[in-house]
C-alpha cells in the first residue's frame, strides 16, 4: 500500500487530516467547507501557526459515501499518522465518523448533522456549531410567540424528506406546533428525489394550511416552492429544511424563493469578530457577493480546535478534548461552550429570504431584517 | 472453359486462401464464372464452399488472393457494398431478421429507387415460385416453419434485383416437390438473365442445370469442367452422385 | 407394443390450424418417419412430444403413460430425447460438456467424472471425439446436427425425436448417417421418429412412414407403399415426375444413363 | 473443469482466505482492515452475485435488496432484542434467502433485461417498504454499537466475520461450480429451453441459485450493518451497490468465482488508489476512463484474459475454466 | 378535481419520463448497447440550454438547433471510438456496454463538475413562469414546453424507426446484422446514425427536463432508474411503448398519491411494476 500513500507532510508541520464529499451528490456543499478549511489554515499559517508549528491540511475526497468516509478516516489516522482531524460532512458522514474519532481518541469538530450522534455518549465529539435539524425553527417559532396570538397560524402542513435530515428538522417541526398548540393537518413524507411536487402542495391548499413546512434539501425545495406560486397557494409562512441554505437557492431562483424561512446556526451577517473580515475575503477571493454559510462553518469548527489545541498547549487529543469541554471558544460564530454530548446551547436563529438572500430576522439581538409576515401579501 | 472467351469474366476468384484460426479451410482456390452462366460448386461436407461464398461476397475476407467481380476488385469490399453491385447472397444458415414480417423483408432487401413497375415484377417471380409466401405476408418470419424460412430467406435474395445470385443449400430443408421446383426455378431464372454459382448437395440435379461446375475437395478445387463431363467422371459420379 | 402413441392432437397458432386431429403410434424399437410438406406441423408435434409446447386437444401417451400436459424436464426424464431443425447446440459449451447436462440430469450420472467420460464415448458414436473441445458453436451445421443426436442420446433415452438430421448431408455423409442411426437403434436400444425431406435416407431408414399433410395423418405405411402412394405424391413428392427414392432423378437430363440413388431431393 | 478432488482453484480459494484472515495477525492497522473489508464485502458480494448472475445468466440489478434485508434485519435484532452480529447476520441471511424465495418465483420467469428489471425495482420496492416501516424508524438512521468494549478488537472481529462471509461465499460457489448443479446452471445459461428437454428443473435450479445468492449477500449485509455503526437506507440499498457488483463480476469475468473475486478486488483498489493520487472529480473521470478501457480491451473479462495469456505457465485449471467458459 | 389534477400532472410527468427513455430504448433496442451513461447526457443536456440562456441570452428550446447536432455528431464519434469496436470485441454485447457506458457516465459527470461546477441550476426563462390552466389545474408554460419537447421526440424517434429506410435498416440488423449485410445494409453507418440520434434525444430531454426540475451532474443515476424502468415496461426499442410506460408511471405515481400516504407512493409503483412485468413478461410492447 505505501505507493498509494501520500506522506505525511514534513516533520515539523500539525497535519490536520479529514474527509468531504469532493465528488458526488454532496459536493457542491462541500467545496465551500473546504474553502473555509483552508482559509483557516492560510489565516494560521501566516499568524506564526499553530503552538509555532506549520498546519497542513490533508482532505480526501469521500465520494459522498459514508463507508467511504469511514474508510478514509482510518487511513488518515493510522497510517497517515494525522495529528488532528477535519470534520466531514454531511451528518451522516459525521455519524460514522464521529465513532471512528472516538474509538481512536481524537477530536471531531463538524455540524455533526443530528442531534442522535451527540447522544452516542462520544467523547470526542464537538459541534461548533453544529447544524442541528432539532433546533431549526425555535428561532421563528420563538418570533411568532411573541406575536398577538390572533396572528398565530390556525393550521400546518409539513412535507418531509425521508432521511436523517428530514427527520430531524421534521422534529423541530412537531416540537414547535406543539408548542403554540397549531394542528399539523397534513404531514407527508417523500423520498428524494421529489419528482412531482404539485399535488403535495395542492393537498396542503386543500386543507388550507397557514403554515407550510418544506423539510428538505435544494431541489425538493425548489419544487416545492415553484409549486405554490403555480398554484396560488396563500399560506402566512414558507418554512424550508435547508435548502434555502444552499447558495444556489440564492444564485438559481432569484425572488421567487423570496421570504422563505429557516434556521441556522450561522450567518455572514452575525456581528461577531473575524466575520466582516472573512465576508470580504469571500467576495474578494472566491467571487461570492453573500458569504456561504458552509464557509464560514469551516472556518469556525477549525477555531475551536485551534483554541483547544491552545489551550491544551500540546496536539494532545485527550487534553484538547479536557480543554473544550471546560473551557468555551470565540468563532466567528460567536462563542460556544459545549456539554457533556459536545454540544452547545440551542442556537435559534431563524432566517428569511430577501432579494434572493437568507437574512437573519430573529433573534432581535442578531435580527438584520423584521419578519415579513404573511407570507401571501408579498405576492 | 473460361479462357475460351476473351471477354472477362462476370466473377473470378484467383489464388484464395482462407483459416479459422489454425485451420486452413480454402487453399489457393481459383474458378470464375462468366455472365450469364450457371455454375455448380460442389463439394463433401465442410470441403469450404460456404466459406468460399462467405468470402466472395463479404461476410469474411480472404486471407490472401484476390477476388474480382464484373472487373472490379472486390476482395475487401463488405458484404453490403457487394450486395451493391449486384452480387447477392443466399446463406446457407438463412440469416433471417425473425421478428420481421415477409413483406417488411422485402422492403428492406429492396434496392431503393427501382421503379415500382420492376418492384412488383421481382415479387410476381417470387410468388410464383413460392405461392405459399403469397399468403403470410404479415407472418413473423421467426414463427415459421423450417423450410418456410428457407423459402423466405431465397426470396429476400430475388428482391434484391440480383446480377448474380450467390446461392448455399437452397434447397435445403424443403420438401421434394418443391425442392424440384426450386432448381428448375433457378434454371429459369439463369435463363432470364441472372449468372448464378450454386451450391448443393443435389449433385445431379445441380448439374443437369449447370453450364459448368467445379469440385471443391478439402479446400482445393480438384476437378472442373462443364456439367455434362462432370456428370460422367466416374469421381464425382463415386463421391457426389452416390453411384 | 407401441412406444409413443399419438391421439387427436389439435394445435393451433393464433388463428391458424396446424393440427387437426393427428394420430399416430410409434412400435417400441422401430424407426419411424414422418414426412410431409413444409409447415405441415411436424417440428410442432416433436414441440408438443418433448413438452415444449402444449396441445389444444388430444393425448400423448409415451411408454404407457399420459405425457401430454408434462413438464418437458419429466418427459425428457421419462426418456425422450429431441434434436432441433434449425440446430440449438450450448453455444459456449465445447463439444464434450453440451453433454454433461443431460448426462447428469436425466443419463443418471450422478458422478461428474463419469459423465465426462461417458460424454466422449458418445461423441465417439457420432464421429466428433477429435472436436471434444471445441466451442460448439464454430461446428459446421452438419457437426453440429451430430452434436445434437449425441446430446439427446446423453439423456439415456427410450424414444429419440431427430428433426432434419440430414439436411444438407452429401451422399456419402447420408449413407454414414443412415449406419449411425441404424447403429443407435440396434445397439443403444433406442427407438427413433425422425422427420426428414431427404428421401434417400427415409426410404432406406425407416420401418414405416407417416405423412402429415393439412393437419392430419394422410398416409401411413412401409417405405415403398408411401412412395407410390398417389395423395402423398400430389402434396409432397411431386406428380409427374419419375420414382422418387428408389432412383431416377426427376430432372434427369438426356445423360438418362446417370441414375441418382435416392432421389437426392433432400434439403 | 468440473473435478472430484481439490483442484487448483480450492487451493487458491484458500490460500486466498487464509491469507485475509491472517492480516489483523500482522497489522491492526485500522485503515487496512476497514480498506480490506469493503474489499471482501465486494467480493462476496461478487461472487455471489455471480452464482446466479454468472452461472446461470441471469444478471440481477437488484443485489443490494439482500445485502440491505441482511442488514436491516441485523438491525431490527439488535434494537429489539440485543443480539450479537454473529447472530444477528445468519439470521438476516435466512430473511434475505425467504424473500428471494417468494420475489424468486415470479421474477425469475423473466428473461435478460426484464430479469435484471424486476430485480432493480424489487430493490428499490424493498427499500421504499424498509424506509417507511412502521416500528423501525429507518429513515432517521439508527446506531449499531461497537460489538466489543474495545473498539480496535470489534473491528478486527467485524473484518474476520467478513472474511468468514467470504470463505463461505466461496465454498458455496465452489461447490455449485463443480457439483451437477453448476453444470444444470450453465445449461440454463446457454439455452434455457433445451436445457429443460434434457430434464432439467429449471424453474428449481434457477430459484436455488438466487436464494443462495440473495442469502449470501445477507450474511454479508448483516455484518456490514455493523460496520457502518450508523446505518440509514441510503447506502444500506445504494442502487450503485448493484452496478457496481455486476461490473465487478463483469470485469473479472463470470465464468466462474476468480473472476468476479479479481473483479472486485481490482476494481476497490484502483478506486482507492486513484482518489488518494489523484482526488475529486480528476480520480474519478480517470476512473470512469478506466472502466471503459478495461472492458474495451478485455469485454470478457480480466480472469479469461489473464488465463489465456499465462496459460503456458500457469496450472493448466487455474479459475477452473467452466462448462461454457466464460463470458 | 384531485383526480383531474393528478391526471394532468401525471402525463406531463409522463412525458418527461418517456423522453427520457425514448433514446435509450432505441440504441438498446437496436444497437444492444445499453447506454448508462445516456442519463449524463441529459444532463449535460440541460446544463447547454441553461448555459446557452444565462450567458448567452438564448432561449433554451431555440438552443436546441444547435445543441442537438452537436450531440448527433458526439453520438456517432462515440459510437465510432468505444461501441462499435466493443461490439466488434465482445460476445454478450448488451452487458459489456453496460460496464463501458457505466465508466462513461461517472466521467461524463465529473467533467460536468469540473466545467459547471456542482452547483445545482433551475432554469429560468421569461416564460417559463407563466402559468396556465389546463383543465382546470395550473401548469407553467416551462412545463407545457418540455412536455411539447417531449412529444416531439417520440415523434421523431418514431418516424425515424417506421419511415425511413435508416430506421427500419437498423432494426434489421439488430435482429441479424449479417443478414442485414446481405440485404445491402451498411451496418455501419445505420449504426452510428442510430446512436448519434439517440444521444441527440438526450439533449432534447435534457431541456425538457430543466423545464420540469433542477438539476446537477450527480443526479443521472437516479433518472436511469426511472429510464430504465420506463424503457423495460414499454418493451425494450419500442417507441410507443416507451410512451405509453412513461405515461403509465407518470400516472401511477400521482394518482397513487390520492389513495396512499405519500410516503408509500414508490411502494405501489414498484410493486404495481412487478406485477404487470409478470403477468406481461416483455414488456407491454414489443418492438
Ligand atoms: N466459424 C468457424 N470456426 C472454425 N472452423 C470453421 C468455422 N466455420 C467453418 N469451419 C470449418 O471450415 C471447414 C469448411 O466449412 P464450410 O462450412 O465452408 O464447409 P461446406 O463445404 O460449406 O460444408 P457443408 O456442406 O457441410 O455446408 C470445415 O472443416 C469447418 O469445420
Ligand atoms: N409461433 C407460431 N406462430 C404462428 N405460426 C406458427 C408458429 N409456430 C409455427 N407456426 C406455423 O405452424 C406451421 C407448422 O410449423 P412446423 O415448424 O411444425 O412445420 P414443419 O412441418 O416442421 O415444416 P418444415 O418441414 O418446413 O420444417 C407453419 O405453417 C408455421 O408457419
Ligand atoms: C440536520 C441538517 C440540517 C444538517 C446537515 N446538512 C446534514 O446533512 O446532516
Ligand atoms: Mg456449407
Ligand atoms: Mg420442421
Amino acid at each position: 500500500f505505501d505507493s498509494i500513500l501520500g506522506d505525511g507532510g514534513d516533520g515539523d508541520a500539525i497535519v490536520i487530516g479529514g474527509t468531504l464529499p469532493l465528488s458526488g451528490a454532496y459536493a457542491d456543499t462541500a467545496t465551500y467547507i473546504e474553502d473555509g478549511y483552508r482559509q483557516w489554515a492560510s489565516d494560521v499559517n501566516d499568524d506564526g501557526g499553530l503552538l509555532g508549528r506549520e498546519v497542513d491540511l490533508v482532505i480526501e475526497d469521500d465520494q459522498s459515501e459514508a463507508s467511504e468516509g469511514v474508510s478514509q478516516l482510518n487511513r488518515l489516522i493510522t497510517r497517515e499518522g494525522v495529528d488532528l482531524l477535519l470534520g466531514g460532512y454531511p451528518g451522516s458522514t459525521a455519524a460514522g465518523q464521529m465513532q471512528v474519532a472516538d474509538q481512536n481518541d481524537m477530536v471531531y469538530v463538524s455540524m455533526g448533522g443530528h442531534m442522535s450522534s451527540f447522544e452516542q455518549g462520544f467523547e470526542y465529539a464537538f459541534g461548533a456549531p453544529p447544524l442541528m435539524g432539532q433546533w431549526w425553527y425555535d428561532g421563528f417559532f420563538n418570533w411568532l410567540e411573541g406575536q398577538p396570538e390572533s396572528e398565530w397560524p390556525e393550521t400546518a402542513a409539513a412535507i418531509t424528506v425521508d432521511n436523517p435530515v428530514g427527520q430531524a428538522v421534521y422534529e423541530s417541526t412537531t416540537k414547535n406546533l406543539d408548542r403554540l398548540g397549531i394542528p399539523l393537518e397534513m404531514d407527508e413524507r417523500y423520498t428524494l428525489p421529489l419528482d412531482s411536487a404539485q399535488s403535495l402542495v395542492s393537498s396542503a391548499a386543500d386543507v388550507g394550511a397557514d403554515l407550510f413546512f418544506a423539510n428538505g434539501f435544494f431541489g425538493d425545495g425548489v419544487s416545492t416552492i415553484q409549486a405554490i406560486h403555480d398554484t396560488g397557494y396563500e399560506p402566512k409562512a414558507v418554512l424550508q429544511g435547508i435548502g434555502s441554505l444552499t447558495p444556489a437557492w440564492e444564485d438559481e431562483l432569484g425572488d421567487l424563493g423570496d421570504y422563505v424561512v429557516s434556521g441556522t446556526s450561522m450567518h455572514p451577517d452575525l456581528p461577531f469578530e473575524g466575520i466582516d473580515r472573512l465576508n470580504e475575503i469571500a467576495q474578494e477571493e472566491y467571487d461570492r457577493d453573500t458569504t456561504s454559510e458552509y464557509f464560514l462553518f469551516g472556518y469556525s469548527w477549525m477555531q475551536t480546535l485551534q483554541q483547544g489545541v491552545e489551550g491544551a498547549g500540546e496536539i494532545d487529543n485527550g487534553a484538547i478534548r479536557d480543554w473544550l469541554k471546560s473551557n468555551s471558544v470565540e468563532t466567528v460564530g460567536g462563542e460556544y461552550a459545549f456539554d457533556d454530548r459536545g454540544l452547545p446551547d440551542p442556537i435559534e436563529y431563524a432566517t428569511q429570504v430577501r432579494d434572493g438572500v437568507a437574512k437573519l430576522v430573529a433573534p432581535d439581538d442578531v435580527a438584520t431584517h423584521d419578519v415579513v409576515y404573511p407570507y401571501y401579501e408579498q405576492f | 472453359m473460361g479462357e475460351t472467351t476473351a471477354r472477362e469474366p462476370l466473377l473470378a476468384v484467383e489464388g484464395v486462401d482462407f483459416s479459422y484460426g489454425r485451420a486452413r479451410v480454402l487453399r489457393d482456390v481459383s474458378l470464375s464464372v462468366e455472365p450469364g452462366e450457371l455454375v455448380a460448386l460442389l463439394g463433401s461436407n465442410g470441403a469450404g464452399k460456404t466459406t468460399l461464398l462467405e468470402n466472395v461476397s463479404g461476410l469474411s475476407t480472404p486471407d490472401s488472393g484476390a477476388i474480382r467481380f464484373d472487373g472490379e476488385d472486390v476482395t475487401s469490399l463488405a458484404a453490403n457494398e457487394t450486395w451493391e453491385r449486384g452480387l447477392v447472397h443466399v446463406p446457407e444458415d438463412r440469416k433471417l431478421f425473425p421478428e420481421m414480417t415477409i413483406a417488411e423483408t422485402f422492403a428492406i432487401a429492396t434496392p431503393r429507387g427501382l421503379d415500382d413497375d420492376t418492384v412488383s415484377s421481382l415479387r410476381e417471380r417470387v410468388f410464383e415460385i413460392f405461392p405459399d409466401l403469397e399468403s403470410r405476408l404479415d407472418q413473423r418470419v421467426g414463427t415459421m416453419s423450417g423450410g418456410q424460412q428457407q423459402m423466405v430467406s431465397m426470396s429476400r435474395g430475388l428482391m434484391s434485383d440480383p446480377d448474380m445470385l450467390l446461392l448455399d443449400e437452397p434447397t435445403l430443408g424443403l420438401a421434394p416437390d418443391l425442392a424440384a421446383d426450386i432448381l428448375d426455378a433457378i434454371g429459369r431464372i439463369n435463363e432470364a438473365g441472372t449468372t448464378v454459382l450454386l451450391v448443393s448437395q443435389q449433385a445431379l440435379s445441380a448439374l443437369d442445370i449447370a453450364d459448368r461446375a467445379y469440385v471443391l475437395d478439402n479446400g482445393e478445387v480438384t476437378l472442373s469442367g462443364p456439367a455434362t463431363e462432370l456428370k460422367r467422371s466416374d469421381e464425382v459420379r463415386e463421391a457426389y452422385l452416390g453411384m | 407394443m407401441a412406444l409413443l402413441e399419438l391421439r387427436d392432437i389439435e394445435k393451433s397458432f393464433g388463428g391458424l390450424r396446424v393440427l387437426e386431429g393427428v394420430s399416430m403410434t410409434v412400435e417400441e424399437g422401430s424407426i419411424q418417419g414422418l414426412i410431409g410438406p413444409n409447415g405441415a406441423g411436424k417440428t410442432t408435434l416433436f414441440n408438443l412430444v418433448s413438452g415444449l409446447l402444449r396441445a389444444d386437444n388430444g393425448t400423448i401417451v409415451f411408454d404407457g403413460t399420459d405425457i401430454t400436459d408434462r413438464a418437458p424436464k419429466h418427459i425428457a426424464r421419462d426418456g425422450v430425447g429431441r434434436t432441433f431443425q434449425l440446430t440449438r447446440p450450448y453455444p459456449g459449451m465445447t463439444t464434450q460438456d453440451n453433454l454433461l447436462p443431460g448426462l447428469v440430469y436425466a443419463g443418471g450420472y450422478d458422478r461428474v467424472s463419469e459423465a465426462r467420460a461417458r460424454a466422449l464415448e458418445l461423441l465417439d458414436l457420432v464421429d466428433l471425439a477429435d472436436l471434444a473441445h471445441e466451442e460448439s458453436r464454430d461446428l459446421t451445421m452438419s457437426e453440429q446436427k451430430r452434436l445434437e443426436i449425441a446430446r439427446a442420446l446423453a439423456t439415456e433415452p427410450k424414444l429419440l425425436l431427430l428433426d432434419e438430421v440430414f439436411a444438407g448431408l452429401s451422399h456419402e455423409d447420408v449413407a454414414r448417417q443412415i449406419e449411425l442411426i441404424d447403429g443407435i437403434r440396434d445397439e443403444l436400444d433406442v427407438t427413433i421418429l425422425l422427420i426428414e425431406h431427404v428421401m434417400e435416407a427415409t426410404m432406406t431408414v425407416c420401418d414405416r412412414v407417416g405423412v402429415l399433410a393439412n393437419g392430419t395423418i394422410i398416409a401411413e405405411d412401409v417405405p415403398d407403399e408411401i412412395v407410390h402412394d398417389e395423395q402423398v405424391i400430389d402434396v409432397y413428392l411431386g406428380s409427374g415426375r419419375d420414382e422418387v427414392g428408389t432412383g431416377a432423378d426427376s430432372d434427369a437430363t438426356p445423360d438418362e444413363d446417370v441414375p441418382e440413388t435416392g432421389g437426392g431431393l433432400d434439403g | 473443469m468440473i473435478r472430484e478432488r481439490l483442484d487448483s482453484s480450492d487451493r487458491l480459494a484458500i490460500a486466498v482466505v487464509g491469507l485475509l484472515a491472517l492480516v489483523p495477525a500482522l497489522t491492526m492497522d485500522q485503515y487496512v482492515l476497514s480498506f480490506l473489508m469493503l474489499l471482501v464485502m465486494y467480493a462476496s458480494l461478487a461472487v455471489g452475485w455471480n452464482v446466479l448472475g454468472g452461472y446461470a445468466g441471469y444478471e440481477s440489478f437488484g443485489h443490494v435488496a439482500f445485502l440491505g434485508v441482511g442488514g436491516y434485519t441485523s438491525v431490527w435484532l439488535f434494537v429489539e432484542y440485543g443480539l450479537e452480529p454473529y447472530l444477528t447476520a445468519p439470521i438476516g441471511a435466512a430473511v434475505a434467502g425467504f424473500i428471494a424465495l417468494v420475489v424468486g418465483y415470479p421474477a425469475l420467469r423473466l428473461k435478460g433485461p426484464y430479469f435484471a428489471l424486476v430485480t432493480l425495482v424489487i430493490a428499490l420496492g424493498i427499500q421504499a417498504f424498509v424506509t417507511n416501516l412502521p416500528g423501525l424508524d429507518a429513515s432517521q438512521g439508527v446506531f449499531l454499537p461497537a460489538p466489543l468494549d474495545d473498539p480496535a478488537h470489534s473491528q478486527v472481529l467485524l473484518y474476520l466475520l467478513m472474511v468468514g462471509v467470504l470463505g463461505v461465499t466461496i465454498l458455496a460457489a465452489r461447490l455449485v461450480e463443480r457439483s451437477k448443479y453448476g453444470i444444470g446452471l450453465y445449461a440454463i445459461r446457454e439455452d434455457e429451453a433445451v436445457a429443460s428437454t434434457q430434464g432439467i428443473d429449471t424453474t428449481r435450479l434457477k430459484v436455488g441459485a438466487f436464494v443462495l445468492s440473495a442469502a449470501l449477500a445477507g450474511l454479508a449485509g448483516g455484518i456490514y450493518a455493523w460496520y457502518l455503526g450508523y446505518v440509514t437506507p441510503t447506502p444500506m440499498f445504494d442502487v450503485r451497490v448493484s452496478i457496481l457488483v455486476v461490473l465487478m463480476a463483469l470485469l473479472g469475468g463470470t465464468g466462474n468465482w476468480i473472476g468476479p473475486f479479481v473483479g472486485a478486488a481490482a476494481l476497490r483498489v484502483v478506486d482507492e488508489f486513484l482518489v488518494l493520487q489523484f482526488g475529486g472529480q480528476v480520480a474519478q473521470i480517470m476512473y470512469g476512463l478506466v472502466l471503459v478501457g478495461v472492458i474495451l480491451y478485455l469485454p470478457h473479462g480480466v480472469v479469461p484474459w489473464l488465463r489465456r495469456h499465462a496459460r503456458s505457465r500457469l496450472p493448466d485449471r487455474l479459475g477452473g475454466a467452466t462448462p461454457g467458459g466464460d463470458r | 378535481m384531485a383526480v383531474i389534477e393528478a391526471i394532468v400532472l401525471g402525463t406531463l410527468l409522463g412525458l418527461v419520463y418517456a423522453t427520457l427513455s425514448v433514446g435509450f430504448s432505441l440504441t438498446w433496442g437496436t444497437l444492444d448497447v445499453i447506454h448508462v451513461s445516456h442519463g449524463a447526457f441529459v444532463i449535460f443536456g440541460a446544463y447547454l440550454g441553461y448555459t446557452a440562456h444565462a450567458s448567452y441570452g438564448i432561449d433554451p428550446v431555440l438552443a436546441l438547433v444547435a445543441i442537438v447536432p452537436l450531440f448527433f455528431v458526439i453520438g456517432v464519434a462515440l459510437y465510432e471510438l468505444l461501441f462499435r469496436p466493443l461490439a466488434d470485441r465482445a460476445r454478450e454485447v448488451a452487458f459489456a456496454s453496460m460496464v463501458l457506458s457505466f465508466g462513461l457516465a461517472i466521467a461524463v459527470e465529473n467533467l460536468l463538475v469540473v466545467q459547471f461546477s456542482a452547483d445545482p441550476r433551475v432554469l429560468q426563462t421569461g416564460y417559463t413562469r407563466d402559468v396556465v390552466n389546463v383543465l382546470g389545474v395550473p401548469v407553467t408554460t416551462g412545463r407545457l414546453v418540455g412536455a411539447g419537447l417531449a412529444l416531439l421526440t417520440l415523434v421523431i424517434v418514431f418516424v425515424f424507426l417506421k419511415y425511413t429506410y435508416t430506421g427500419r435498416a437498423v432494426l434489421a440488423v439488430a435482429q441479424n446484422a449479417e443478414g442485414a449485410a446481405l440485404s445491402g445494409i451498411d451496418e455501419r453507418r445505420v449504426s452510428a446514425i442510430t446512436f448519434g440520434l439517440g444521444l441527440a434525444t438526450a439533449a432534447i430531454a435534457g431541456v425538457a427536463t430543466a423545464m420540469f426540475w433542477s438539476f446537477t451532474p450527480s443526479e443521472h443515476l437516479h433518472w436511469m432508474v426511472f429510464v430504465f424502468i420506463v424503457t423495460i415496461l414499454g418493451g425494450v426499442g419500442s417507441v410507443v411503448g416507451a410512451g405509453v410506460a412513461g405515461l403509465l408511471t407518470g400516472l401511477v405515481y400521482e394518482l397513487s398519491a390520492l389513495v396512499v400516504p405519500f410516503a408509500w407512493v414508490d411502494f405501489v409503483l414498484f410493486v404495481l411494476l412487478v406485477c404487470l412485468l409478470v403477468v406481461k413478461p416483455e414488456g407491454l410492447f414489443q418492438q
